[in-house]
């Protein structure tokens, strides 16, 4: 797909724009003089590593941050943005980065939350507002109805609530911050065309995304902001490398730099007939020492649910799993763990990291057994093991008694995955390893996966990333309603390949529309 | 959920009742226990002592539904027997010892218990104190408050007030009409009004309820004054039951409370809840404790019978909720 | 002024009680009389916070020492703690089992059991099946008055005692507990109640039957005689707060003095029923 | 943090006052109440009436330090009172009516403290009660026996065991050590036991220790069977001051115990807390209540008083934290 923009100069007069703001948090300073403006009817994308300070910026124009310098004008005329309702009054909707849903309550609900229509009474309007929110849902083409919880929906049908809502308050100015990050190709070419037809519109739209590919097919300028600066403004034609080195201060040479070790190793990993009513149904696959297996599929494939299986989380119905030619005991992390396996979960902060703790005891926590004797724990060895392998994985940290709240995302999932390496994990389950993280972290991940891998150990890869799947996988086995619908291997394994798979239902039928097709070429 | 149909054509009495319990959560807890005590007393079932039951349940189901609008957003509140107490004290305080009419003496008393709630909201809110503490905080100074202004005695409560207490037509008890009535506006707050909705909100996932525009602070007062409100229309209902205001009363109910509220079905955790439920955890504990008192069971098995009813109503829920995923 | 110099300390049990208020109004009254500064402490009902506030005394130098027992066996180490500083103890309402006491001024809870036992087979004429709401479990009140009352009807054989249920000496607790006893026991001639809050709501729920049904109380607080006034209790085991609290003060002023103590001081009961409760001034 | 160096030169006194109080959180709290409470009383600032505090606050300290387990790892304990009633009631029990050997009885007593502390847990861990709820039902399960153990009657405490409520060399009271060294058990409990740091872990973030390897359920038990063998030891330093085992005992303590965790900086949304701290917190409550009666200040306006002092020292900790990012 093409860039429609590349040759119109996009956008009217200004809307907003951001003078010098700068903003500490306490050892951080997180933006410094950041400079910013945003005209009618444009894209502006802020691209930057992890950390660099774009969700910062943007809690500013949201009412969620106060500047500690600088100005914010919008239309001209400085604004002071106390909170989200000023936000609002000024006309500027956010998609923040984090889900701000209340999972208790409707898609409706979460829709309007503190504008619900009223009656004459002053009572909350339900039919009114189930009525709106359904019209909304058509127009993000979400097929839920407006009274279901969210609580039952999965993660991309949360980001598309999350879009209904930010939609719903009309606004001048819509700041989407990593809306794409969960999203698969289809939903992403709805989002796409949503955003299109605001611009049309003459809506001025903050875009952030670490998928790079997609600022030239949406994009219309690009600031790229480095450690809280604004370091330039390019045109979204820019290339891709230009932007990384824009973006990193270097060149990355290469995205996916997979290096597999010679000839594949014993078995570590077998699994055969895998079943849980309702999840998942017989799934058998084998992956060998020194291998990276990918396992493709669209969101709600029961990808996640057959990793947590095999890691003793949930329980299963049928099936075996071995490891190493043993079989731990069903619905047992432990045992999981005794057999050699690690599972970094798809949700870091929720499921990963003990965020206020610090990072000695996130580091340490899945050893704390072997570093026990006698029911003490040996708190120096812990130290020395967290700092060996916090500078073995280039944690960008301040000391090891930082909390891992204030991490980046990719020093956060780094110290996920060095939680395992301490652990002697030999098998590592990585669910949506890199969702969220920057284009130079990312590179650092996969040369983690280079190195375990020819260590010996193997890696099972679950992404909803095809790029990702395909440059770093040497095999890759496809799921589609809770089934392996096939495998590829290295050199068949294309994107067409993956994804005629993928939205192919378990008995052979096609029941995806056209638009799966369309938005897998963004990728 | 609580209110699916009981339908299970084909099956046996036993499994009839089973299913019943685990299919409708509190009021299954409710229906058991009623007929447990049914059979094992003779006096339990009949009218009057059932309204004798729901006087009982009267004082507390109020304060419960106050307690409920803050364990929805996630709060809880520790302050409301005292609160009860006090303003009950000043409105015996304003009529008996000032000599001023009723209907000064009672708008001061709902208003006392507002403000009592106000402040600890403010503590919440702006000192963001966890409300634990400051509601344990207001605990102390609201009975405090209440013995100073009453110098420890009762305070007699003027005769009008007393028909508070007191039966229509010489059958129908009025608390069991207050506490209906209280459910209904506490249902209606919590199901349609932007601050019921909000409670839920800042309960489910304050951060969003932030984002999303929702003044959290300012509703988090509103909805600590209104727990200290129905506190003190509870505190006028006891009062008027006894003919006195006791600076004294109410000691220790708010536990009797926040059970009731976690009987009902909600989650300490918050966004969840409701006053439908809140009303049959204190009719639980209502039943429960006339039920040990027609049964002569000991003093000293009841508090025993009493903790195990409250661990076994809660676990029921807890079980009926994991079997219906 | 630094909290000045404290000349008696009194260290109740508890202030949640009409008949506990009086004894500090008494003691108060006497020490203002007097001139003489008291500090009167409330031990909510819990020994050790008697303790300590014993210890809070003797920090504050007090010439002598007022104890009104939470309970008589665990008030021995705050008797102690007095002793050991040389403090003398007068102990008020219960007695001390252990420790140096001087004087043990007290109305006698078992005594006033036995008279509300005899007021109450009498006023329901020798016959008949009665009730008894008991005081709060463990407190040596309820024990007492419990005692006194079981001994004292058991002189009655035409009397049967059908239902004993704790109402926690709390008001509310004594209208609900009666509620709930007279659905099994409907046709009951009397209640004792252990003191008179309980009383006041127990005859609350007889409602309309408070006529027919005699209920004898404990205590004689100020609403208690009202209610026996007004025939809505029969009659009322009237223990003498304020005298207990006035006198509490004189033998503490003697005891400081070092003079000459009687072991015990009885402050007499007094059955307070609707002849002399007008007269009667607690 | 709270063990920052009081380092502040050039500045005057009172600017120097407020920074420590807000540089070293609970600590300062305390200091600051301290001063007021010398400059007040002259009778506070002696060793003797020290001691006392000490002695006073030790009960409270000891549940406070089992709770703490229990908080740091994002429950709570309502049930700690009536447990440490229960311990006594069962050792009372044991030596004197039984005649056991103070050998044999003080041990049970332990146990069934951990035990009803393991029967809170289970219910917690595997019945997924909240924890509100099942060590609320303990609460009432634990007074009841206590009752029905003893009959509702004191039980006299063997005259060995009273001397864990005296003093040592004739100043230095053994409820004191006592206090220290479950304090320093505590302490190293928290940092340096495997159940220490799967507490922090699992209140950090339940679901992440669970992903991690750590038994969750399993630990619970033994956490708030920790807390129930602490509840014991206070159960029993309490019942030797008094020489005798009061199934009354303790009533509220409980409140007071998590206050304490509370003022001294833990979180009750788990992850963070220590002994240390828990420590001050009792001790401040102690100052507190010990000066107020030193003060003569009347029952009424102490309850107050308590009630501010409890919302101001945890308000002022809040205070230093945000100032302090
Ligand atoms: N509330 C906060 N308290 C302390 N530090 C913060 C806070 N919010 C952000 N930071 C820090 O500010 C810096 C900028 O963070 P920000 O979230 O803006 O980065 P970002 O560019 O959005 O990164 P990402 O791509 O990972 O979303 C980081 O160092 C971060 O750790
Ligand atoms: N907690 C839950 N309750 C009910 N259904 C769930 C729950 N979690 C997941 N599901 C459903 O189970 C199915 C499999 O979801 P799962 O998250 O395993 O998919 P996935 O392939 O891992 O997708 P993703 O790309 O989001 O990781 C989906 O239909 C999903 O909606
Ligand atoms: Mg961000
Ligand atoms: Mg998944």
């Amino acid at each position: 797909m093409t860039g429609v923009n590349d040759d119109v100069p996009a956008g009217g007069r200004e809307l907003l724009r951001v003078e010098g703001v700068t903003k500490s948090f306490p050892g951080v300073r997180a933006l410094d003089g950041v400079d910013l403006s945003l005209r009618a009817g444009e894209v502006h994308v802020l691209l930057g590593e992890n950390g660099a300070g774009k969700s910062t910026l943007i809690k500013m124009l949201s009412g969620a941050h106060r500047p500690d310098e600088g100005r914010i004008l919008v239309d001209g005329r400085e604004a002071v943005i106390r909170s989200a309702q000023d936000a609002e009054r000024l006309g500027i909707a956010t998609i923040h980065q984090e889900f701000n849903l209340v999972p208790g309550l409707t898609v409706a609900e979460n829709i309007f939350l503190g504008r619900q229509p009223r009656t004459a009474l002053g009572l909350v309007d339900r039919r009114e507002m189930r009525a709106r929110a359904a019209e909304l849902l058509r127009r993000v083409r979400l097929d839920v109805s407006p009274a279901t919880p969210v609580a039952e929906l999965g993660i991309a049908r949360l980001q598309m609530v999350e879009i209904a809502k930010a939609l719903s308050l009309d606004a001048r100015v819509l700041i989407m911050d990593e809306p794409t990050a969960v999203l698969t190709s289809e939903e992403v070419a709805t989002l796409f065309g949503i955003v299109r037809e605001l611009r049309e519109a003459g809506v001025g739209v903050i875009f952030i995304t670490h998928h790079l590919d997609e600022i030239a097919a949406l994009g219309d300028r690009v600031t790229v902001l480095r450690d809280g600066r604004s370091v330039t403004e390019v045109p979204a034609s820019t290339d891709e490398d230009e932007l990384i080195r824009l973006m990193v201060g270097r060149d990355i040479a290469e995205q996916y730099p997979r290096r597999r070790p010679e000839g594949p190793g014993a078995p570590l990993l077998r699994v055969r007939g895998l079943t849980r009513a309702g999840a998942f149904a017989d799934i058998g696959f084998e992956v060998r020492a020194g291998e990276v297996v990918g396992l493709a599929g669209l969101v709600g494939a029961g990808r996640t649910e057959v990793a947590r299986a095999l890691f003793g989380v949930d329980r299963y119905d049928a099936g075996t799993v071995e490891v190493d030619g043993r079989a731990p005991a069903r619905g047992d992390v432990r045992a999981a763990m005794r057999a050699g396996l690690g599972l970094v979960p798809e949700d870091r902060k929720g499921q990963g990291l003990l965020l206020d703790a610090s990072l000695r005891d996130n580091l340490t926590l899945a050893r704390l057994d072997r570093d026990t004797r006698g029911g003490f724990v040996d708190r120096r060895a812990q130290r020395r093991e967290a700092a060996a392998v916090a500078e073995r994985l280039k944690v960008r940290m301040s000391g090891l008694e930082q909390s891992a709240r204030t991490l980046s995302g990719g020093n956060q999932q780094k110290i996920v995955i060095g939680k395992w390496l301490l652990a002697g994990a030999r098998l590592l389950i990585l669910d949506e390893p890199t969702r969220g993280i920057d284009v130079g972290a990312k590179v650092e991940i996969y040369q983690l996966v280079n190195e375990l891998t020819a260590a010996g150990c193997a890696v099972l890869m679950i992404s909803s990333d095809l790029p990702e799947v395909l440059g770093m996988s040497d095999r890759v086995l496809v799921m589609a309603q809770g089934r392996i619908v096939g495998e590829l291997a290295g050199e068949e394994a294309t994107q067409d390949a993956v994804m005629e798979l993928a939205v192919r239902s378990p008995g052979g039928v096609g029941n995806r529309n056209e638009s799966a097709m369309e938005g897998s070429d963004v990728g | 959920m609580s209110a699916e149909v009981l339908a299970a054509p084909g099956s046996t009495p036993g499994q009839w009742f089973t299913r019943a319990v685990l299919r409708n959560g509190p009021l299954g807890g409710l229906i058991a226990l009623t007929v447990v005590m049914a059979v094992l007393s003779r006096d339990f079932l009949n009218g009057q002592n059932l309204l004798n039951v729901g006087v009982q349940a009267s004082v507390t189901a109020i304060l419960a539904f106050g307690v409920t609008f803050v364990i929805v957003s996630a709060g809880i509140d520790l302050s409301v027997g005292s609160v009860a107490a006090l303003s009950a004290t000043v409105v015996g305080w304003a009529a008996t010892s000032q000599g001023l009419p009723v209907v000064v003496a009672v708008p001061l008393g709902l208003a006392v218990g507002a403000v009592a709630g106000l402040v600890s909201g403010a503590l919440v809110a702006y000192g963001r104190l966890p409300a634990f503490i400051a509601t344990l905080a207001m605990l102390s100074v609201g009975r405090g408050l209440a013995l100073v202004i009453s110098g420890g005695s009762p305070i007699a409560f003027p005769a009008s007030l007393g028909r508070l207490g007191d039966t229509l037509g010489g059958w129908l008890p009025v608390p069991v009409l207050v506490m209906v009535a209280m459910g209904a506006v506490a249902a209606l707050v919590l199901a349609r009004t932007y601050t019921g909705r909000a409670m839920f909100a800042i309960g489910g996932n304050e951060e969003a309820a932030r984002l999303s525009g929702i003044d959290v602070r300012r509703r988090k007062l509103v909805i600590y004054a209104l727990s200290g409100l129905f506190a003190a229309v509870a505190g006028i209902v006891l009062a008027s039951r006894l003919t006195s205001a006791q600076p004294q009363a109410a000691v220790g109910y708010e536990l009797d409370a926040i059970a009731a509220v976690v009987i009902g079905g909600a989650s300490l955790s918050g966004g969840s809840g409701k006053a439908s439920g809140t009303l049959i955890g204190a009719l639980i504990l209502a039943v429960l404790r006339n039920g040990l008192n027609l049964l002569s069971v000991s003093a000293f098995w009841q508090q025993v019978a009493t903790g195990l009813v409250i661990a076994l109503a809660v676990l029921l829920d807890t079980l009926r909720r994991r079997s219906a995923r | 002024d630094r909290g000045g110099h404290t000349d008696l300390g009194l260290a109740l049990s508890t202030m949640n009680n009409p008949f506990f208020v009086g004894i500090k109004e008494g003691a108060q009254a006497e020490a203002k009389a007097r001139g003489l500064k008291i500090n009167i402490t409330d031990a909510q009902n819990d020994p050790t916070q008697q303790i300590n506030q014993m210890e809070t005394f003797t920090s504050q130098n007090v010439k002598a020492a007022v104890i009104n027992p939470v309970d008589s066996d665990a008030a021995v180490p705050a008797v102690g703690v007095a002793n050991r500083a040389d403090v003398p103890v007068i102990s008020i309402d219960r007695g001390v089992n252990g420790g140096k006491v001087g004087s043990t001024i007290a109305s006698d809870n078992v005594a006033g059991g036995r008279l509300a036992a005899k007021a109450l087979a009498e006023a329901v004429g020798g016959k008949g099946k009665v009730a008894f709401l008991e005081g709060l479990p463990g407190t040596s009140a309820a024990r007492e008055r419990g005692k006194g009352f079981e001994e004292g009807i058991r002189a009655w054989p035409g009397i049967e005692v059908v239902a004993r249920q704790p109402a926690d000496f709390d008001r509310t607790k004594g209208m609900d507990v009666m509620a709930n006893m007279l659905q099994a026991h409907g046709d009951i001639a009397g209640v004792f109640a252990a003191n008179d809050e309980m009383a006041l709501g127990a005859s609350k729920a007889l409602g309309s039957a408070s006529g027919k049904v005699k209920v004898v109380a404990f205590d004689g607080t100020p609403d208690g005689i009202a209610a026996v006034r007004d025939g809505a209790l029969t009659a009322t085991v009237a223990q003498q707060p304020r005298l207990l609290g006035k006198q509490a003060v004189d033998w503490a002023v003697r005891a400081a003095e070092g003079k000459p103590l009687p072991r015990e001081v009885k402050v007499p009961v007094v059955l307070v029923t609707r002849e002399n409760a007008t007269a009667f001034t607690g």
